[in-house]
């Protein structure tokens, strides 16, 4: 009985439909909206305790544009799972449920899927960037986005022009 | 220009019981900082010399490597491997060879894996004295630091012998190796392996017993069981909790169920268990480099590169006598494409599980290609285990947790 | 009496004279550039967010207390303990010595009452 | 950059005592270099291995890597600057006393290395002055102490004295001098596959 069988019968009533990746690794296609249930659903029912990574992809010329990947690993069966999502970027960016409450470790790379890709995380703490300056308006990781940067040092001459009307020395 | 100090003075939070208590101090142990090892930055929040609150700040390291790997392409995102996790630069590029083979479908002969198994063994091995180096200069053993890299120069002359450069090798390729472990650089690495258990033993017999280093290290960080597992920790902190979970062992790769090595597992889960779990670790890994120096021994003059022609560069010689060679060498060496799919390869680095997701639409530059870091999920659980206890115990954690920046700044 | 004290003047005046010499010599070679980050507070590369002067934890002021307590009983040890070879020698050894101890048993005794009022544990 | 002024007076101008009093004051600065090792990625592991057993710097009188910028004269900049370390970067040279001299160890560092990414420095001297540059990723650390001997080489040049005499010492402007960044190479240029959104004006 293999993984992904496994999966679909503990999964229950409207199960989503799956298929084995090139590297045995079981996938399923789930809505975005109703990614919070199936997901409790694998830890509490299937025995996913640990979620490897969320990360995203962007397809730029395709619609629905942006691709929410969530794998998980369970150490009672030794299997893993991967679940993918297909989000459309809305007008003010594409939106996606937060699972940083079930699993804790998921935070960052949530928080760093918000920083690449621009993916709002509902429900999530401190959703800020993770890796670029807070300050920083691009979204690095989207297909549109030139390799080397728009202005890069924007934020570092900003910086040396403020420290020098402001010097930093003065007693604060 | 003095002007007058004013000192306005708000009460803050000041915790109930203990009137006498005095104000929380904003503290930032920033990106240039010793015990911080690597551009980390905490923004803690101290209440006399109690953690009150520790935000971790990172992204001081940031080069875009995702994006890299989009714009180079498969075949020339090798070099970057390298730069991820650097103090186990052949490790990394092991990870990702194994997750584009998973991708192409591609099978490495023996002597390959088996010359992958002891770069990775050795890799190891540098890694975890770079932690007891750092972590015993931390803490106050500064012997501890230099037997540590006394060792580790020994390692860097080994892969200076077989790759050429002490660092950074870039030395494995979709389907194996690069060049075959000539005899001289196997004899040199036997003589390493012989001298190398009783220098493990030797750093015990320094920590293990220590005073200090019980103290400093006994019940400090406790991650319980399922909290490690709900913090997504893999590798030695996770074995140091008490779950037997080592991906050599749960998904064997690259052969590593012929080698016979044990897994050595905590109890507690403080860092004093962690650092039990890496020196234990050590002696399990030059227990496999021996087995794996005997295999090559054995499979002396096998292939160490695989022969699919759509991957694997041919051999120069080959190349300058038939056309088909050429045609080969050329369509490779400018856009080696992957299939069309989606694969995710992990191997178990010295951090923890190292993984490689990689999505290609059959052109030669990735869709995506997603390092799964185990050091980002070792400096998400920094806040969970510091909160409430002494500035002096983070250094500890930090030490114990075992993380580069590299790897989780990408 | 004077010459006695003679190498110790000597000394200072070599210590306060290598301090000055270094100080105004590095004053005046070292190329003074005033920039601005300079007088800025060091705190890793960042800049130093709140204030420096805030009010701290009362253990701090009691560990300090204590170590003063002890250390001047340490200096009085020492004062004593150079002059204790002199009263052996006029047979005055025992006397000189229940002194010195009533001197420690005192201290001893505020030792005692400290540790077990728990001002020696640092994290209650 | 010390006072290092590429057409400085001639030796014989300077008088026998500045000379003297020069090469004094070079002897003890160039033979007790304490680095500030900002060691941000793989070079700063090789850095570690030059403090280490084996390549030893305090042959060199530079073994006493302080991590605090008020106790450094050479600030060695090894590894990967990125933009948002950029403003620590430049802090720490800043809050360091003079006279100081910076090593830019590695390529990385040199000229923004391999990576031209929208996120990285294309070289410290976007920022700073640098003394000796270092190639090699990571250089062996016998190449950092060769880089070492060649900034000694360099100290040993200077004219702390003779600038002293000549009055020429209270250089104000040079700290807070408007560094000229060099032409910005991180200007976005088209990739072969990248693909352009349809409405995106011209590039750049």
């Amino acid at each position: 009985m293999n993984a992904l069988e496994r999966i679909l019968s503990a999964l229950g009533d409207p199960a989503p439909q799956g298929s084995t990746g090139r590297d045995g690794i079981p996938c399923l296609e789930i809505e975005a909206k109703d990614a919070r249930r199936t997901i409790a659903r694998l830890k509490s029912a299937c025995g996913f305790d640990t979620n490897t990574f969320v990360t995203a992809i962007d397809r730029f010329p395709a619609e629905p544009r942006f691709e929410l990947l969530w794998q998980f690993r369970s150490l009672v069966h030794g299997d893993r799972v991967r679940v993918r999502a297909r989000l459309d970027a809305g007008p003010e960016g594409p939106r996606a449920p937060s699972i940083a409450d079930l699993f804790p470790g998921a935070a960052y790379s949530e928080r760093e899927c918000f920083d690449m890709f621009g993916i709002v995380f509902e429900g999530h703490a401190g959703l800020k960037r993770l890796l670029m300056p807070e300050e920083y308006d691009h979204f690095p990781l989207r297909k549109d986005f030139p390799h080397q940067g728009i202005e890069p040092d924007r934020l570092y001459r900003e910086w040396d022009r403020r420290r020098h009307e402001k010097p930093a020395g003065s007693a604060t | 220009m003095t002007e007058s100090l004013t000192l306005e003075y708000e009460p803050g939070t000041v915790s109930g019981d203990d009137p006498l208590h005095g104000e929380l101090m904003h503290l930032n142990v920033g990106p240039q900082h010793p015990a911080t090892h690597g551009v980390l930055r905490l923004k803690i929040t101290l209440d006399g010399e109690t953690i009150r609150e520790v935000e971790p700040v990172v992204g001081y390291l940031h080069r875009g490597k995702e994006k890299t790997c989009e714009t180079l392409g498969w075949r020339r995102f090798f070099v970057h491997t390298d730069r991820l996790d650097y103090v186990q630069p052949l490790t990394n590029n092991c990870a990702y060879a194994m997750a584009l083979e998973e991708l192409a479908g591609l099978e490495i002969p023996e002597r390959g894996q088996v010359i992958r198994v002891l770069l990775m063994e050795l890799s190891r091995i540098a890694s975890h004295l770079i932690y007891l180096g750092t972590t015993g200069i931390d803490l106050g053993a500064v012997t501890m630091f230099f037997f540590c890299f006394n060792e580790r120069e020994k390692i860097y002359e080994l892969l200076d012998a077989y790759t050429g450069h002490r660092m950074n090798n870039t030395y494995v390729r979709i389907g194996g190796v690069y060049a075959d472990v000539e005899e001289s650089v196997q004899d040199a690495v036997t003589g390493f392996l012989e001298t190398f258990p009783a220098k493990v033993d030797e750093f015990e017999k320094m920590l293990t017993g220590n005073r200090i280093w019980y103290d400093r290290n006994r019940d400090v960080g406790v991650l319980t069981r399922d909290d490690a597992l709900a913090w997504s920790l893999s590798g030695p902190n996770l074995r140091g909790s008490g779950v037997e979970l080592d991906l050599r062992r749960a998904e064997p790769y690259c052969g590593y169920e012929a080698y016979d090595f044990d897994v050595p597992v905590g109890t507690i889960g403080d860092c004093y268990d962690r650092y039990l779990v890496r020196v234990e670790e050590m002696r399990q890994s030059a227990r496999i480099c021996r087995q794996a120096i005997d295999k090559l021994g054995k499979t002396r003059g096998g292939e160490f590169l695989a022969e699919d022609r759509r991957f694997v560069l041919p051999p120069k010689s080959e190349v300058r006598q038939s056309m088909e060679e050429l045609i080969h060498q050329f369509k490779i060496v400018t856009d080696m494409a992957l299939p069309a799919g989606e694969a995710y390869g992990s191997i178990e680095s010295s951090k923890g599980e190292l993984g490689f997701l990689v999505a290609s639409d059959g052109t030669s530059h990735p869709l995506r290609c997603h390092i799964r870091a185990p050091s980002l999920m070792n400096v998400q659980a920094i806040p969970h285990l510091a909160r409430g206890r002494l500035l002096s115990d983070l250094v500890a954690i930090i030490g114990s947790l075992d993380f580069v920046m590299g790897e989780v700044d990408r | 009496m004077l010459h006695s004290y003679a190498p110790i003047l000597l000394l200072a005046v070599l210590a306060v004279g290598f301090a000055a010499a270094s100080v105004v010599l590095s004053e005046l070679l070292g190329r003074r550039r005033r920039n601005v980050g300079k007088k800025a507070a060091y705190e890793c590369g960042m800049e130093p967010e709140g204030n420096a002067r805030i009010r701290l934890s009362i253990h701090f002021y009691l560990v300090s207390v204590l170590f003063i307590l002890f250390d001047v009983e340490a200096v009085f040890l020492i004062l004593w303990a150079a002059t204790a070879k002199g009263f052996t020698a006029q047979g005055q050894g025992p006397l000189v010595l229940v002194e010195v101890l009533s001197f420690v048993l005192v201290l001893a005794l505020a030792l005692a009452w400290v540790w077990r009022k728990g001002g020696l544990e640092w994290d209650r | 950059m010390g006072s290092l002024k590429p057409a400085g007076p001639s030796p014989s101008e300077g008088g026998f005592f500045a000379t003297r009093a020069d090469w004094l004051v070079n002897w003890g600065r160039k033979n007790s270099l304490w680095p500030m090792p900002l060691g941000l990625s793989c070079c700063g592991i090789e850095l570690m291995a030059m403090i280490g057993p084996k390549f030893d710097i305090a042959r060199f009188g530079a073994e006493a890597a302080r991590f605090s910028p008020r106790q450094c004269d050479v600030l060695i900049v090894a590894g990967t600057l990125t933009w948002k370390m950029a403003e620590a970067c430049r802090t720490i040279y800043d809050q360091m006393p003079d006279p100081k001299w910076v090593i830019a160890m590695g390529v990385c560092s040199s000229s923004g290395g391999m990576y031209d990414s929208y996120a990285v420095v294309q070289g410290v001297d976007m920022l700073m002055p640098v003394d000796v540059y270092v190639p090699g990723c990571p250089p062996r650390p016998d190449a950092v102490i060769d880089a070492l001997i060649k900034l000694q080489k360099k100290i040993a040049r200077e004219r702390p004295v003779e600038l002293l005499l000549s009055g020429d010492n209270d250089d104000e402007g040079a700290g807070t001098r408007r560094f000229s960044y060099p032409p910005n190479h991180a200007v976005p240029t088209t990739r072969s596959h990248e693909v352009l959104p349809p409405d995106a004006g011209p590039r750049g």
